[in-house]
């Protein structure tokens, strides 16, 4: 149905898609793979006309089409949600989605079209308020948005750029049932992922691309998770690496009675108190938005709290700033790479300055040393960029990923606050991330790791802590407990602290 | 200070705001479109002397205010073409059309000085309202210009919140590429927010000269077009409250002049200083109060939009 | 160095001054196209250029009195003119400056008080028809409140506000005049507004010594009465316009070229009044001032030519009462060029140094 | 196929842009500017060439053109400097025109009130005077925006006219001069007042302090932690707060000192080129800083450069006038060739491409 010959596309410095061929039957959900910055994205930003290739040909339904802008793919049927939403924050879903309207009469009835996007959205099982505004909104729920904004745009071709990275299980799994639905109902789907278990179990079809150049097409039900693995990196991938459990004894840091706000001025963080001991990995468990990013936030000493102590290495540290903690040795992986982890409009050794600009002696700071260090982390962590002079910004999302992380490792912390560290990450990534935070902690370092994994969080830790409504729900050990156990505390539940029973 | 002078300041304030006004609304246009032009007050002048040149000629003052139309959106084309397909800095080409705009509508009044107006818009009682206490003199016994003012304001806030047109304008200085992917061409919406925005700053320059105090000379708009910019920010972008700017505007600098008549002993210099001061304190305040409030500066205002920029 | 091109140039123009054309440069601080006083000067140049044969003029407008002035007068008198005359008052110095470094060139220089072997100034009694106009002002007031819509406090914008309020009060001592700043010489909406906060406060009269003729038409529009300044300005407010004050520059200009070709210009200060060839003068009336009065007025005008009437003659007190000019006393050009006090009468204040 | 009007031709983003090819852009922007400039100037019946040539003349073809250039260019320079080292955070102050007003203003209290003080101090103390008093009419914008996040754009600029309001208030007020037949400017100041100048030109020493200060801030935004901090701040908040800098302290100091510089600009005004104040001091050299800074990319270096050409544009502007062609005509022509070299940066990071087939 559709039908991709030979793409070419060029970036300043690096050649995303070279001779990429693709084929999309109608009613399939198809899988496109590949490792981080391997023109994913890329190939189907310009199937939805959003980049303009300098080779190739599309098909659709046999015919050559050519796009110049969006609104040819959209008039094509073609419809995306991208790796990044594109979303008007401060306007409420149903504004959203009426932009999507074909059709929309120029003065709509906004009555009306609450009422259809509710009908549209309960067909498909993904009920919305349409009076929200998006930013209120967690990101499973904005992305239900992006999906309903297809469906109403009357796409039968839909692409989905790593949809479930931001959902949690439930979510993931919920989408997929909504897409099976919609593929049939007839409609294709593309879908962008990297999480391999996903995709064996949903998809028909499944399309590997490695540094821009397609290996080949599978059927999915040929196929197993080790021969894609391959594919996409060109090499055998040796299975997860195991953690040894070990309860540590030794305290670094010590929350007392800690209450914060949230940016909304809600009480997220409600009187919590834990300690973290020297060389564990702590994990955090619960769902997105139950005050995990406030207690991130308040470790690394970006939020005040508005009561209770903390302290680290037995010394109070309430009052001090996040440059003090910075000090201290608290690294931060924060959720929100783009604006807050990194700055995007400067390139990978200006970032990578972001921590280290500091420690040079004087008022100046020794750039050449900077440029030094960037290059041997880059190769250290394999991170992958056209130039070290690019804005970070025209890098994968996974390769931005690796250098934050490259740069909170390196510097040599002894307490590591990772959140959703392996959000993006293909599979290569993953498991480096995975063996990184491990290795770290086996060298004595402090790891609190968040997310909303929970295959990661019980591979990966010593401790488990579930947090609800800005509230510790208990703390588990990760042999002692069940996904069901946990699943229930993440619901609500509460458990006896384990340390202090 | 009685009662009747009250009323004569506030009504002679909603004139000194009236052509704050039209260039003001045309840049909340502008910028909720997501750009920037800073050429407001070379834009008024244009539209001041071709309203004046028509209009006294063709003696229409309705010829002469459309002729101002169009050159609001004929300069506002050059910025466009510059921002939009050119991806230029939106401050330094919004300047040089001040400087440009200056100069050419200085080209194009060297005949016209001198020359009385013959067809202006002199003030008309509206029947029945003009006759409330108070509110009818400041309000309904003006010229057409100030009553199509506050009904555009009207319309405009209608087209804002209420149309698909005001949806992709609002939509495409908040998150342009949204707009690009759901199949709408953004350029276009662009365009015509930047020329339409220069057509409402080429009518409150043929308010200027048709009917505030109708003549030409050079630079008669004396730095109006920068407050208009300025009042969009206090305005937060929204039509109603740009409205009440201008006017709070045009009262405070009404108020200033006429407290100098009154014998007020405080130097003129600090009586003219209070319209600025009072703006500042107000942006101030209003910025503090919707300090927790998301809607603010469209998001993707002064940013070139290009689809493949990352 | 800089002086030796142009200085060789000017040299021969005026030795064959009979068949090269003499070549004469207008400095202005505003546009020719304000309608006020860069236009009344640039009405002078224009005269000049159709009275005068061999004359070539140029002007150049909105020059700052900054240091971008200097450059002004340096590069019009390298480029070989022979006479440059400068307008505003704040380019006093640099025309000094300039005038020592090209002795060449004449100079001359409106409303100042400086000068050098080659820079001469020049201004008109501007009081003497401000003082008529205010005896009509006076005349034609009911309530007894003229309003005076000002630029800035110089010498002689208080100078022509003291006449205009002395005139008035010659013909109704109950007479005051409201004075409101507009901090700029151009900018007819706020003028308009200004003259709107007079009318409101009571005048039924409007004078002013700003540039546009925003104010008449104000007057004409609230059915007050108004004095034109600078220009006839009766077009743009028949019915409101009673009579005006009208500078006539080109007279002037044409006797200094004339002086300059026939080599007897010397430096001097000219201050020029109604009887030196219309200068300064009135506008014909308008048909609202009845004829007798306006041979009232025209006698008083023919009293001044005479030298039989001088506006600013003592006794006059000013704001706070005090005698600043004795009974029968005259004031002196010293101090009318420099005045800084506004007459009894006159309600508005002037920042005091 | 469906093609574009450009054919087989497409705009395409590259990697980086050499020098060379900046000035190969540069070049064609201002002679196309030149060419459309010149048609204005045929409507008006004069020769284009005419024009270019008495532009060029008067601003560098001779020693005093070169002249004048330079002083009008000391100025803009140092105003320029001032807004970008705002902008480099984002700020977007566009008060400098008050600014130098102010710092004028603080530099004249000196001048006019210690006139007998040494050369050696009272020059310094009117150069720390304008740098305060720059400074802090720029940080009544910057506190506002530290702490409540409040528009810096349009407080800075309404701060302009309070500023040129408060100088006329001055000069026509409590400091006109006594003995100055009430003209509205200030006693001349003394000798020890005034920065000395080059041989006969109006160069003044204040040169110097243009060049100075270029330099510091070159190696401040370039190599110093300060520098970084700004910039990192300017791309993003939540990035300086993530790293642990000061937000507010930085927005404060960054306008504190744009604000200083402009002051500093409009010291050297006062006692280097107009020896006293005056109503106007400036012909809107703060507005025109703007535009130089924004063309210069917030490039010291480049500010000078831009500033020289910009203040040759200025100077040949007004020489164009005293050779008969009108002003409107030197603004019409300055605003074409700005919107000219503006759509060229385009080409600085686009080039065009042939499509492959
Ligand atoms: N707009 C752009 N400008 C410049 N370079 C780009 C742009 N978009 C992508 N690239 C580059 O092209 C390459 C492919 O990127 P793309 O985003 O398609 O990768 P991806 O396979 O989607 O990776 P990920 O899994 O990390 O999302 C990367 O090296 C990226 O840096
Ligand atoms: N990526 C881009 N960045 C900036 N400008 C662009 C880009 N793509 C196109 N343009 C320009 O924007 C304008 C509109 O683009 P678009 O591709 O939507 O036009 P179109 O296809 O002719 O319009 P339509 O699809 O409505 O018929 C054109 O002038 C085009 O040159
Ligand atoms: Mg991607
Ligand atoms: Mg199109």
């Amino acid at each position: 149905m559709v039908e991709m010959r030979n793409i070419t596309k060029e970036f300043p410095g690096i050649l995303a898609n070279d001779q990429v061929s693709l084929v999309v039957n109608q009613g399939e959900i198809h899988a496109l793979l590949g490792e981080n910055g391997a023109g994913k994205s890329t190939l189907m930003s310009v199937l939805t006309g959003l980049y303009r290739p300098d080779g190739g040909e599309i098909y659709i339904e046999g015919k050559n089409v050519e796009f110049s802008s969006p609104k040819d793919a959209v008039n094509r049927g073609i419809g995306m949600v991208h790796q990044h939403f594109k979303l008007v924050q401060p306007f409420t879903v149903a504004e959203n989605i009426m932009l999507s309207i074909k059709g929309l009469k120029q003065i709509y009835n906004l009555k009306e079209i609450q009422k259809q996007i509710i009908e549209q959205s309960e067909a498909f099982g993904l009920s919305i308020d349409p009076k929200a505004k998006i930013w209120q909104l967690s990101v499973g729920e904005q992305q239900r948005v992006e999906i309903i904004k297809l469906l109403l745009l009357g796409a039968k071709f839909l692409i989905l750029d790593e949809p479930t990275a931001v959902l949690t299980p439930q979510e993931a799994k919920a989408l997929y049932s909504t897409l099976q639905k919609m593929a049939e109902s007839g409609k294709s789907i593309v879908i962008i992922s990297h999480k391999m278990n996903e995709v064996m179990e949903n998809t028909d079809s499944i399309t590997v691309l490695r540094d821009g150049r397609s290996i080949g097409t599978v059927q999915t039900k040929n196929t197993t998770e080790k021969e894609l693995a391959k594919m996409m990196v060109g090499r055998d991938i040796s299975s997860a690496t195991a953690k040894t459990l070990s309860l540590k004894t030794d305290k670094l840091m010590t929350l007392a009675n800690i209450s914060a706000l949230g940016d909304n001025g809600l009480l997220k963080l409600k009187n919590i108190s834990m300690d973290i001991y020297k060389g564990e990995i702590l994990g955090i468990a619960g769902v997105d938005g139950n005050g995990q990013k406030e207690l991130a936030e308040t470790v690394a000493g970006l939020r005040s709290a508005k009561q209770g102590t903390i302290s680290f290495c037995g010394k109070d540290c309430t009052k001090s700033g996040r440059k003090k903690r910075i000090d201290l040795g608290i690294s931060y992986v924060p959720e929100d790479r783009m604006t807050t982890g990194l700055v995007t409009d400067l390139n990978a050794h200006e970032n990578v300055a972001l921590k280290s600009y500091r420690k040079y002696p004087g008022a100046f700071i020794s750039w050449d040393k900077v440029k030094n260090d960037c290059e041997q982390l880059i190769k250290k962590f394999d991170v992958r960029l056209a130039s070290m002079t690019n804005p970070v910004k025209m890098m994968s999302g996974g390769n931005i990923q690796k250098l934050l992380l490259a740069r909170e490792i390196d510097s040599d912390p002894k307490l590591i606050i990772a959140v959703y560290p392996m959000r993006g990450l293909d599979i290569g990534a993953t498991d480096y991330v995975r063996r990184l935070l491990i290795g770290e902690s086996e060298k004595g370092k402090t790891v609190l790791l968040i997310s909303e994994d929970l295959e990661d969080i019980l591979s990966m830790t010593d401790r488990i802590m579930v947090m609800h409504e800005g509230e510790i729900m208990g703390v588990v050990k990760p042999n002692e407990t069940s996904r069901e156990e946990i699943g229930l505390m993440m619901a609500g539940k509460r458990k006896v602290d384990l340390h202090e029973a | 200070m009685d009662l009747n002078y009250l009323i004569a300041i506030l009504a002679s304030g909603v004139v000194a705001g009236t052509p704050i006004l039209y260039a003001s609304l045309g840049e909340v246009i502008t910028e909720r479109a997501g750009i920037l032009n800073l050429g407001v007050e070379g834009m008024m002048l244009v539209g001041a002397v071709s309203a004046f040149y028509v209009g006294t000629f063709a003696q229409n003052k309705w010829l002469g205010l459309l002729v101002a139309i169009i050159a609001g959106g004929l300069m506002a084309l050059i910025h466009a073409v510059i921002t939009i397909v050119f991806r230029a800095n939106q401050v330094a080409s919004g300047l040089a059309l001040t400087i440009f705009g200056t100069g050419l509508s200085a080209f194009l009044g060297r005949t016209l000085v001198g020359i009385p107006p013959t067809s202006t818009f002199k003030a008309v009682a509206v029947p029945v309202l003009s006759q409330v206490p108070i509110i009818g003199k400041i309000l309904f016994n003006q010229d057409l210009l100030v009553y199509l003012s506050v009904i555009l304001v009207i319309i405009l806030w209608f087209i804002f919140y209420k149309t698909k047109a005001g949806l992709l304008l609002r939509a495409a200085g908040e998150n342009p590429s949204a707009v690009d992917a759901m199949g709408h061409n953004i350029f276009l919406v662009r365009y015509a927010a930047v020329i339409i925005g220069g057509m409402f700053a080429g009518a409150g320059g043929a308010y200027l000269s048709l009917a505030y105090s109708p003549s030409w000379v050079e630079n008669m708009s004396a730095g109006r077009g920068w407050i208009a910019v300025a009042l969009v920010i206090f305005a937060v972008w929204d039509p109603v409250r740009a409205l009440l700017g201008a006017w709070l505007f045009g009262v405070i600098a009404s108020l200033g002049l006429h407290l100098q008549a009154l014998g007020v002993m405080i130097p003129s210099y600090f009586l003219q200083m209070l319209p600025y001061i009072f703006t500042f304190i107000v942006l101030v305040i209003t910025t503090r109060e919707t300090k927790t409030r998301r809607s603010g500066t469209p998001a993707a205002l002064g940013i070139p939009y290009s689809r493949e920029e990352r | 160095s800089q002086s030796s091109k142009p200085a060789a140039t000017s040299d021969q123009g005026s030795s064959q001054s009979a068949t090269q054309k003499i070549k004469v440069a207008f400095v202005y601080v505003g546009p020719v196209g304000d309608f006020g006083y860069t236009y009344a000067q640039d009405q002078g140049r224009k005269y000049l250029e159709s009275h005068m044969k061999n004359v070539e003029t140029t002007y150049v407008e909105n020059i700052p009195e900054t240091a971008d002035c200097e450059r002004t007068f340096t590069d019009l008198a390298q480029k070989g003119y022979n006479i440059i005359f400068g307008t505003s008052y704040g380019y006093m110095d640099y025309m000094k400056d300039v005038s020592k470094k090209f002795p060449n060139v004449v100079f001359e220089h409106c409303s100042g008080y400086k000068t050098t072997d080659n820079l001469g100034t020049y201004f008109n009694r501007d009081y003497q028809a401000r003082y008529l106009t205010g005896m009509v002002a006076g005349k034609y007031t009911k309530s007894n409140i003229l309003g005076f819509l000002a630029p800035f406090g110089t010498p002689e914008v208080i100078r022509n506000i003291d006449a205009f309020t002395l005139g008035a009060q010659s013909v109704n001592p109950k007479v005051q005049v409201k004075v409101v700043w507009t901090n700029s010489w151009n900018d007819p909406a706020t003028e308009k507004t200004a003259a709107n906060s007079l009318i409101d406060a009571g005048a039924d009269v409007l004078a002013m010594h700003v540039d546009s003729p925003s104010f008449a038409q104000t007057a004409q529009d609230r059915g007050v009465l108004a004095i034109g300044h600078d220009s006839d300005m009766s077009k743009f407010a028949p019915n409101s316009i009673l009579v005006g004050d009208v500078s006539n520059w080109g007279p002037y200009f044409v006797q200094v070229v004339k002086d300059v070709m026939n080599k007897t210009w010397k430096s001097t200060q000219y201050f020029g009044g109604i009887k030196d060839g219309g200068i300064i003068d009135i506008t014909p009336f308008s048909s609202k001032v009845d004829k007798d009065f306006q041979a009232t007025v025209i006698a008083k005008r023919q009293d001044i030519i005479d030298g039989k009437f001088v506006p600013f003659t003592g006794p006059v007190y000013d704001q706070n009462g005090n005698l600043k000019i004795k009974d029968g006393d005259k004031a002196t050009d010293e101090m009318l060029l420099s005045i800084n006090w506004f007459v009894k009468g006159v309600v508005g204040s002037i920042p005091k140094s | 196929m469906k093609r574009k009007t450009m054919g087989n031709w497409e705009i395409r983003k590259t990697n980086t842009s050499s020098g060379g090819k900046k000035v190969v852009i540069s070049v064609t922007s201002i002679i196309l500017g030149l060419i459309f400039a010149g048609l204005f100037v045929l409507i008006t019946g004069k020769n284009p060439l005419e024009l270019y040539s008495e532009i060029f003349q008067s601003s560098v073809g001779s020693i005093y053109g070169l002249s004048e250039t330079i002083v009008e260019m000391i100025p803009l320079a140092l105003c320029s400097l001032g807004v970008s080292l705002a902008f480099r955070m984002q700020l977007w102050n566009i008060g400098a025109e008050g600014q130098f007003y102010m710092g004028a203003f603080g530099a004249t209290y000196f001048a006019l009130f210690f006139p007998s003080l040494p050369k050696l101090v009272l020059l310094p103390l009117m150069l720390i005077a304008g740098f305060i008093c720059g400074g802090l009419w720029s940080l009544i914008p910057a506190l506002p925006k530290a702490f409540w996040n409040v528009n810096e754009t349009i407080s800075s600029l309404l701060l302009n006219y309070v500023a040129y309001l408060w100088i006329a208030y001055l000069v026509y007020g409590p400091w006109k001069d006594p003995k100055g037949n009430n003209f509205p400017l200030t006693k001349q100041f003394s000798e020890s007042g005034t920065i000395p100048v080059f041989g006969n030109t109006r160069i003044s020493f204040a040169f110097f302090l243009m060049l100075i200060i270029a330099v510091v801030l070159f190696f401040i935004l370039k190599y110093s932690k300060w520098g970084y901090e700004i910039r990192v701040s300017g791309s993003s908040r939540k990035a300086a707060d993530y790293a642990g800098m000061s937000y507010i302290k930085n927005v404060l100091m960054v306008m504190f000192l744009s604000g200083a510089i402009s002051g500093i600009a409009g010291m050297a005004e006062v006692s280097g080129v107009l020896h006293r104040l005056q109503q106007t001091i400036s012909p809107g050299y703060g507005y025109t800083a703007i535009l130089i800074a924004l063309l210069a990319r917030l490039n010291p270096i480049s500010i000078l450069l831009v500033s020289f050409l910009m203040g040759g544009l200025l100077v040949g502007g007004y020489s164009l006038q005293t050779s008969g062609f009108p002003s409107s005509m030197v603004s019409m022509f300055q605003g074409s060739i700005l919107f000219f070299v503006l759509a060229g940066e385009m080409f600085n990071n686009y080039r065009l491409v042939r499509k492959k087939a």
